[in-house]
């Protein structure tokens, strides 16, 4: 297949989807449903096409598509995938796809649902793909309202307080991103060889590499960005949207939600805030690499204390993606020199939080997935009231626990490598804050096991509707095992992921580093020189 | 002659005024206002007006005083013959009017009518005083031109000498007031026309 | 000239002037008034006819004086009919109780 | 990368393709043994969900299938194994028989001291292979390459040795731990530049040992365990220990093949962590045995106390790895490589990836490079982990070698049990006895033994004093609380916690090969008696109370047997057999060796009293309370009829593995071949002790010290042993002395003893407590201040808005209304002029005249 309608094909064929749904007839609910899956599995198969034909050893963007969309203000529709964004992509394509398996269970006003979920999954794909930066934010808000209307018509019983409160959140993190990307789009104005003003990332990271924007813009942006990120990730004290989002949401919309939208807010930092502001980036360095560690302990203490079951995972979530913050931020600096030190540790760091975006992305989402299992039958979520599913439904809990254990970061499965990674690239960077971050691992099998042993294990179930028990259909344990597996295989050969992210990464600390050595070098003077 | 007469026209003219003012009868009013008119018209003989004198004794003194008495007969019924103003009113108005009077005067002696003559006549020719249209001495002779006057002929001004244009007439405005005094003649009588539509107790 | 100058004539003509409006600003009878406005029509005839002789106005003072005259005749007659109509309608002709007009 | 660094190129005593061949069998042979466990868990598992899905009434006996495959996965590991050990043997041409005048020191079988004749390094070179057996040749070391040492040098020179006491001046000779050792990589995880995550394999003797212990060990439990856990094959499983909300008993069907899935994933891990070449494999296979611990204890699912004592070990345990997690960041971080050693020769493809741990930090000869810099000493490295700063030699600042050590080792604390952490291992009995047998005595609990013992190289004189006072402190807890402990499993368990203090300690003075001895010798014997009192739990119907049971020697005559014998090896017992001398247990051999290295720290280092007397008073702590609870359920009159009666013999295929088990208990450390075993994987600078140390004033006792010290520590450990069990039969088997008596003045000991020191509730309120009360305070955090900012500025935004809404109504539109008001306003009060009345209009119309013409009198002045 031809390279660059690859990605456009990939992005666009959920909303050809979406507009397909409007030929079926009301009552076709299933065929709604099937078709809707074989539009996200044949997304899926695309996203797989898009690995086959990449590849690793170029650390540059692959299958790149360039078209002029609004010449007048140099908007262009720009796509391509890296090693960065390829994994989050099948990521993307994965969850999507297994999230509509489970959305078996949605039986509202199907095909509004099933529309917005399709055009969600454009816009999340889209972000991953975009080079742009206009037609990143474009993506990104439009990934935001279908979200809303998710939440906030097939939710829960306060769900308007749980969409608005997302939508607040994510549309004032939209706002400042909007705020930098205008800086940039104006800033980048003296750095162009034609000196017009640019919104394609490439040439803005280019420019950013050399020390085209002076330490003010770049602590300024990166202060927005990362803020607008860290609304996503999401990171203390921005993160209280997310358990209520969650509480509310879907169970597909919940796997969605975790296993792909937090990863925007990381992706957005490594692939925006990170190359654009690199002296920025070093500037907030030990700021992030504390408040992930913050993330790391208070998201625990909090899941320890939540008696709703995916309250309690969606503050493991939290918890979880502190991993994410801490690895991209441990960037040591020499005092004396201001030299890059120790790099590789550095590039570990990013690497593990790149998987651990992968390996959070696949547990949580089975986390989610196997609360909204066990919702399903009983319609309660107190983890107080549970016990004894292991009796119950033995399949099920047996591929629960699986997937507990891969969030509690069990060697083996898929959230061990990125924690470890994460854990053992900082101590280079701060002894304290690496001493912090590994005692979240005695927190996290804290709250896991006690909520396994509260829910799966014990003689007995003690909540409400126990005759609904009943063991898991095959629709389910398809998503079950097909999550488990992924999270073993992950968590065996995580070289599968690292040997697509790996030569991107390198090269972008590498730039990240001489964009800072530039910047530091010659000043705040060096806008000037460059300008033609 | 003419100062004794003056003195006599005028202190009566202005008596008779100020009786008007001060008279709280209509009736006596309408007399004394007869008298203050009349001795206008004698104050117009004495300017050589004489036929304005004349149209005054006849219109005003003849004419609408009648009217007047007319109109108070008609009205007057017993206790409306007297209605009083009341001293404050008087007092604030006679206040004003002095004041106004004091200002009429006072603007009328700022003017040094001698100087005034002399510039004017400077200004249109020593002839100024010449008038051609009648005689000039004898009173009582203005009948003519004023005729011709208002109908558009300005002998007074324009009789033996050369004029590009002739002086302007008073044509237009004879026609105007013609119209118009039948107009009003018309509205008056439309106005007038007894109709007894209101009770008297809504105006209590 | 002999006698009085214009001065004199403009004297009158302001008394007369002066006097009709003291009779129009005092009357309550409606009749009043128009005695009053009579009186302020006459004075400026005084004014108009003393300009005409002692002036360069030629005739054109005895004119306008003449105007006046009709003026006033036609003035009064419809003055009258007003008041006979107000009479009509109020039964008095205290000028103080016409004051639908206020504001 | 390595081969121009400073760390020699490596030569082993072999050749380049024996290596390599050797390498390779052992790699794959063991690789074999260790993955075999792991298909048998994921058949056992799958099939054992499909197998009851598909038939579910007879499944109960195709089920027994799932043990036959586990004991077939197990035990050939173990047949592997026993080829490794051949291969390894042959391979390296280590001997491990002493020679017979060794032999004949019965007093110590095990020739412990390596010293020789000549005051050099009299080694013998590894190049010499083939000379299995007859390494004895003393020959020149030339500098730097003394390496290759085969243990039976040792063994003859030990002959020698008393002859050569007095003349001083000679050391003890270093053994090389990499003569015999092979190393190379399985499987990348992940690399990154110079930094990898890989799956190694580090084989030695001690890991061919710990193979062969942890198989056979695993092998027996396992062939014990399918008649222990027979009751588990019915449909229809009826728990005692559970009561339902309606006085019922729990009923749900067995779960014969999950014991053994799990079982299986635990032998897979744990020969994962003896394998591990790295120090990062090492937490991987720690975790995973971690959670193989968690599913075991919990096996019972349904029973609350389980669940809870579950998780209470793998949080306990996680608190250790919260240490070793640290040690791991300081070495990734300063080392830049996990692994232990590339013994790899120049040549071999595992050579390539640079020098280990233990050779970066320490020189060929064994010793730390301590150098002074400016503000701190450092640890100057051996060779360079990292391509990025070849030039200049790295170093690790000394207290982070210390942190590291510490932190590593607090792995193992949690791991084994230690002070503080040892509370979780007497509740792990909530599992069934087998997982108690083979995970929470022999195996597991040891692997943090073994792990100290393994990263022997990399910790300092510091670390080894933590060492010593974390296991002598361990050990006299344990012993103490199993006094009064009346549940037989929970009194093996503190047994264990005590006996695990030992080696610890065993470790921490210095007695290296002494650790890892009781550390052998204490799995066969303490999973005997595990297994044995599951047998007598198994006969007695789930009875655990040793208060009523008693008598049941003539009720379960092998189950007896067997217990007696390991009690009498645990307590270190000796018998003076005319032939062959003082002989013991293997208990007494390696407890013996414990003491004599502590009696010689103690020599070297006076302050450190406590670290010989406490051991060696609990010597005969441990007899009394090990013959306690032997007194109690074997001998003397049944103390309740009703459990005596219905108490039987085991079937054969529980009590086979107990005979098989007591053999070794027995003589496992006869003939020395053990001791020769372990001391070929000795870390180098061991050896020759230590006269000082960098921080602290320590002395490490040498081979040479220890020796010296053997036979009074020997002597004093028997008698306080004898005196214990003497004690013992005073009060539990002759009823001599009424326990009760001696119980009442002490009553305030004994309670603190029962409750275990406090230490659970001292835990409950110093950590749990306070979890639970920050965990509320986040989320009180998160729902009060958090949200409720988030709910201020909303309503702020809602008020603000209704602010904006009023300044319209009023402001804005005020102003227009004021505009029109104003404009009204000005004509109402115009208005007032507007009377009506016509005089006063006349009146302005005057007044406005005047003062028109006073303006402009005023203002045009005539010109």
């Amino acid at each position: 297949m031809n390279e660059t309608a690859l990605l456009s094909l990939t992005i666009f064929l959920p909303t050809l989807g979406a507009f397909a749904l409007l030929f079926f007839e009301k009552k076709a609910v299933e065929g709604m449903r099937v078709f809707s899956l074989v539009v996200t599995a044949i997304t899926f198969a695309l996203t797989l096409a898009m690995w086959k034909q990449f590849d690793p050893s170029v650390a540059g963007m692959q299958m790149q598509t360039s078209l002029v969309w609004i010449a007048g203000w140099n908007i262009n529709y720009q796509l391509g995938v890296d090693g960065i964004s390829l994994p989050l992509v099948l990521l993307t394509s994965l969850v999507s796809m297994l999230a509509m398996v489970a959305s078996w269970s949605i039986t509202k006003q199907v095909r509004g649902y099933l529309m917005l979920f399709l055009l969600l999954e454009t816009g999340m794909l889209g972000v991953f793909l975009a080079l742009d930066f206009f037609l990143f934010y474009v993506f990104w808000e439009v990934m935001l309202l279908p979200m809303y209307f998710l939440i906030g018509v097939w939710g829960g019983p306060r769900r308007e307080y749980a969409a608005i409160k997302f939508f607040l959140y994510t549309l004032v993190g939209g706002v400042l991103m909007l705020i930098a990307m205008l800086m940039f789009y104006f800033g980048s104005a003296q750095s162009t060889a034609t000196g017009e003003s640019i919104f394609d990332l490439l040439t803005l990271m280019e420019i950013a590499e050399v020390g085209g924007f002076d330490r003010t813009m770049q602590i300024t942006a990166f202060i927005l960005l990362f803020i607008g990120f860290a609304i996503k990730l999401p990171s203390f004290p921005f993160h209280t949207w997310l358990p209520d989002a969650h509480v509310e949401a879907p169970t597909p919309i919940s796997m969605i939600l975790a296993g792909v939208l937090l990863k925007m807010g990381g992706y957005g930092i490594i692939r925006i805030a990170m190359p654009l502001c690199p002296y920025g980036t070093q500037y907030a360095a030990y700021v992030l690499v504390a408040l992930g560690v913050f993330n790391i302990i208070y998201g625990a203490f909090a899941a320890m204390a939540q008696t709703d079951f995916k309250r309690l995972v969606a503050y493991s979530s939290v918890s979880h993606m502190g991993y994410v913050l801490v690895g991209l931020a441990v960037w040591k600096i020499s005092e004396a020199s201001g030299a890059t030190v120790g790099r590789e540790y550095w590039v570990l760091g990013v690497n593990g939080a790149m998987f651990q975006m992968l390996g959070h992305g696949i547990s949580s989402a089975g986390m989610f997935f196997m609360v909204g299992v066990v919702y399903d039958r009983v319609h309660h979520r107190d983890l107080n009231k549970f016990g004894g599913l292991m009796q119950r439904m033995p399949h099920y809990s047996g591929l629960a626990m699986v997937i507990f254990f891969a969030g509690l970061g069990l060697p083996g499965l898929c959230g061990f490598i990125g924690e470890i990674a994460v854990v053992l690239s900082a101590w280079s960077f701060s002894p304290l804050l690496a001493i912090i971050a590994a005692s979240g691992v005695i927190l996290t099998a804290g709250y896991i096991l006690w909520t396994i042993q509260r829910v799966y294990l014990g003689p007995e179930y003690k909540g409400p509707h126990a005759e609904e028990l009943t063991p898991i259909n095959g629709r389910e344990a398809s998503v079950a095992y097909v999550l488990a597996v992924m999270a073993i295989v992950l968590g065996v050969y995580p070289e599968l992921m690292f040997g697509l992210m790996r030569t991107s990464i390198d090269t972008l600390t590498i730039s990240l580093a001489d964009g800072y050595d530039a910047v530091r070098v010659i000043g705040d003077q060096v806008g000037a020189v460059l300008s033609p | 002659m003419g100062t004794a007469l003056f003195t006599v026209f005028a202190t009566v003219a202005c008596g008779a005024a100020l009786a008007v003012v001060l008279s709280q009868n209509v009736v006596r009013m309408a007399f004394y206002l007869v008298i203050s008119l009349g001795s206008t018209a004698g104050l117009f003989f004495l300017l050589n007006a004489d036929f304005v004198g004349a149209t005054q004794l006849l219109i005003y003194v003849g004419g609408t005083v009648v009217l007047l008495v007319f109109g108070v007969m008609l009205t007057a019924s017993g206790p409306f013959l007297t209605i009083k103003s009341s001293p404050g009113d008087l007092v604030q108005a006679g206040v004003v009017g002095g004041l106004f009077l004091g200002l009429v005067a006072f603007t009328v002696l700022q003017v040094d009518w001698e100087a005034n003559a002399v510039k004017l006549e400077r200004r249109y020719g020593a002839t100024s005083l010449e008038r051609p249209g009648y005689n000039q001495h004898g009173e009582g002779h203005t009948t003519r031109s004023l005729g011709a006057a208002l109908l558009g002929a300005r002998f007074d001004k324009d009789l033996g000498r050369h004029r590009e244009q002739p002086s302007t007439g008073y044509l237009l405005p004879f026609e105007i007031v013609s119209i118009h005094l039948l107009v009003v003649l018309i509205g008056a009588a439309y106005l007038a026309r007894a109709k007894r539509r209101v009770s008297p107790s809504r105006d209590a | 000239m002999e006698g009085v100058g214009i001065n004199g004539y403009l004297g009158v003509g302001a008394v007369l002037f002066v006097c009709g409006v003291v009779c129009m600003a005092t009357k309550r009878n409606g009749i009043g008034v128009l005695m009053g406005v009579e009186l302020v029509l006459n004075g400026a005839n005084v004014n108009f006819v003393a300009f005409s002789r002692f002036g360069h106005l030629g005739l054109d003072g005895q004119v306008a004086a003449l105007f006046v005259i009709v003026m006033a005749a036609a003035e009064a007659a419809v003055a009258l009919a007003i008041v006979l109509s107000f009479y009509n309608n109020h039964l008095t002709v205290d000028v103080d109780r016409a004051d639908e007009l206020r504001g | 990368m390595c081969g121009e660094t400073a760390v020699k190129p490596r030569f082993t005593h072999m050749p380049l393709e024996q290596y390599i061949y050797t390498g390779t069998v052992l790699k794959w042979l063991l690789g074999l043994a260790w993955l075999l466990p792991l298909v048998g868990f994921a058949i056992e598992i799958f099939g054992g969900a499909w197998g009851k899905r598909l038939d579910p009434v007879a499944g109960g006996r195709k089920l027994r299938l799932a043990g036959y495959l586990a004991v077939f996965c197990i035990g050939t590991g173990f047949l592997l194994s026993l080829t490794a050990l051949v291969v390894w043997k042959g391979g390296t041409g280590v001997a491990l028989m002493p020679t017979a005048e060794a032999v004949s020191h019965g007093d110590h079988a095990a020739p412990d001291g390596g010293e020789h004749g000549s005051d050099d390094h009299a080694v013998d070179h590894g190049e010499h292979a083939g000379h299995d057996g007859s390494g004895d040749k003393p020959q020149q070391a030339t500098e730097g390459d003394a390496r290759g040492q085969s243990p039976a040098a040792e063994a003859h020179g030990h002959g020698e040795a008393d002859a050569h006491q007095e003349g001083g001046g000679h050391e003890a000779h270093a053994n090389d731990p990499y003569a015999a050792a092979f190393s190379g990589t399985y499987y990348e995880l992940a690399r990154f530049g110079n930094l990898r995550l890989t799956i190694d394999y580090y084989i030695d003797g001690l890991t061919v040992l710990m193979f062969c212990m942890v198989t056979l060990i695993a092998t027996c439990i396992h062939i014990f365990a399918i008649g222990y856990m027979s009751d588990e094959l019915t449909e229809d499983y009826e728990d005692h220990f559970v009561h339902l909300s309606g006085g019922r008993h729990f009923h749900r069907p067995g779960r014969f093949y999950r014991f053994f899935a799990f079982m299986s994933l635990f032998c897979f891990s744990m020969l994962g962590l003896v394998i591990a070449g790295n120090i990062f494999q090492v937490f991987v296979f720690w975790e995973l045995v971690g959670i193989c611990s968690y599913l075991l204890i919990g096996f019972y699912v349904e029973r609350h106390s389980a669940s809870t004592a579950a998780n209470k070990a793998f949080i306990m345990n996680r608190v250790g790895d919260f240490g070793f997690l640290i040690g791991l960041m300081i070495l990734w971080t300063y080392f830049g490589t996990f692994q232990f050693a590339n013994v790899s020769p120049a040549g071999s493809p595992d050579a390539a990836n640079g020098p280990g741990l233990f050779q970066m930090v320490r020189d060929s000869r064994g010793d730390l490079q301590v150098e002074e810099t400016a503000d701190e000493q450092v640890v100057m490295l051996q060779g360079s982990g990292s391509a990025d700063d070849t030039s200049s030699p790295r170093s690790i600042p000394y207290w982070l070698l210390v942190a590291a050590g510490v932190g590593i080792f607090g792995g193992c604390i949690g791991k084994s049990a230690q002070f503080p952490l040892q509370p979780w291992l007497p509740d792990a009995m909530e599992g069934p006895t087998p997982v108690s047998a083979l995970v929470h005595s022999a195996t597991m609990v040891a692997a943090g033994v073994y792990l100290a013992g393994r990263f022997y190289p990399m910790f300092t004189p510091e670390v080894l004093l933590v060492i010593a006072y974390v296991g002598c402190i361990t050990l006299f807890i344990g012993a103490t609380i199993a006094i009064v402990a009346t549940d037989i499993k929970r009194v093996l368990a503190y047994s264990t916690i005590s006996q695990l203090g030992y080696m610890m300690l065993a470790l921490g003075v210095g007695g290296w090969a002494a650790g890892i001895y009781h550390l052998i010798t204490h799995a066969f014997f303490k999973s005997l008696m595990f297994l044995c009192s599951g047998s007598v739990i198994h006969g007695c119907h789930h009875e655990q109370e040793m208060t009523r049971m008693g008598g049941l020697y003539k009720k379960m005559p092998i189950t007896c047997g067997a217990m007696l014998v390991g009690v009498v090896a645990i307590s270190g017992l000796a018998f003076w057999i005319p032939l062959a001398g003082l002989t013991g247990l293997s208990g007494f051999y390696s407890k013996d060796a414990i003491v004599a290295s502590s009696l010689a720290f103690m020599a070297g280092n006076p302050n450190h009293f406590l670290l010989f007397l406490v051991p060696l008073v609990t010597a005969g702590i441990t007899a009394f309370y090990m013959f306690r609870l032997w007194f109690m359920t074997f001998a003397g009159q049944p103390r309740d009829q009703h459990v005596y009666d219905h108490a039987h013999e085991s079937p054969r295929v529980m009590t086979t593995p107990l005979i098989i088990l007591s053999v070794f208990a027995v003589g496992c450390a006869w003939f020395g071949v053990l001791e020769n075993w372990i001391l070929t994987s000795e870390p180098a600078h061991v050896a020759a002790g230590l006269t000082s140390a960098y921080h602290v004033l320590l002395t490490m006792p040498s081979h040479h010290a220890i020796h010296a010290m053997h036979h009074t520590a020997g002597t004093a450990a028997l008698i306080a042993a004898v005196t214990g069990a003497l004690l013992s039969a005073v009060f539990y088997w002759k009823g001599l002395v009424d326990p009760e008596s001696v119980r009442k003045p002490f009553a305030g000991v004994h309670h603190f003893l029962v409750e275990k020191w406090e230490f659970d509730n001292l835990y409950d309120v110093m950590f749990v407590r306070p979890v639970h009360v920050v965990a509320s305070w986040c989320t009180a955090f998160d729902k009060y201040v958090l949200d409720g900012i988030l709910h201020l500025l909303s309503r702020l935004t809602v008020a603000t808005s209704a602010w904006d809404r009023k300044f319209d109504e009023t402001v804005v539109d005020g102003l227009v209304n004021l505009l029109g008001n104003t404009t009204y306003g000005v004509g109402r009060s115009l208005q007032v002029v507007q009377t009506g009345r016509l005089r006063q209009y006349v009146m302005f119309i005057v007044v406005g005249v005047l003062g028109l013409f006073v303006l402009l009198i005023m203002f045009f002045p005539r010109a």
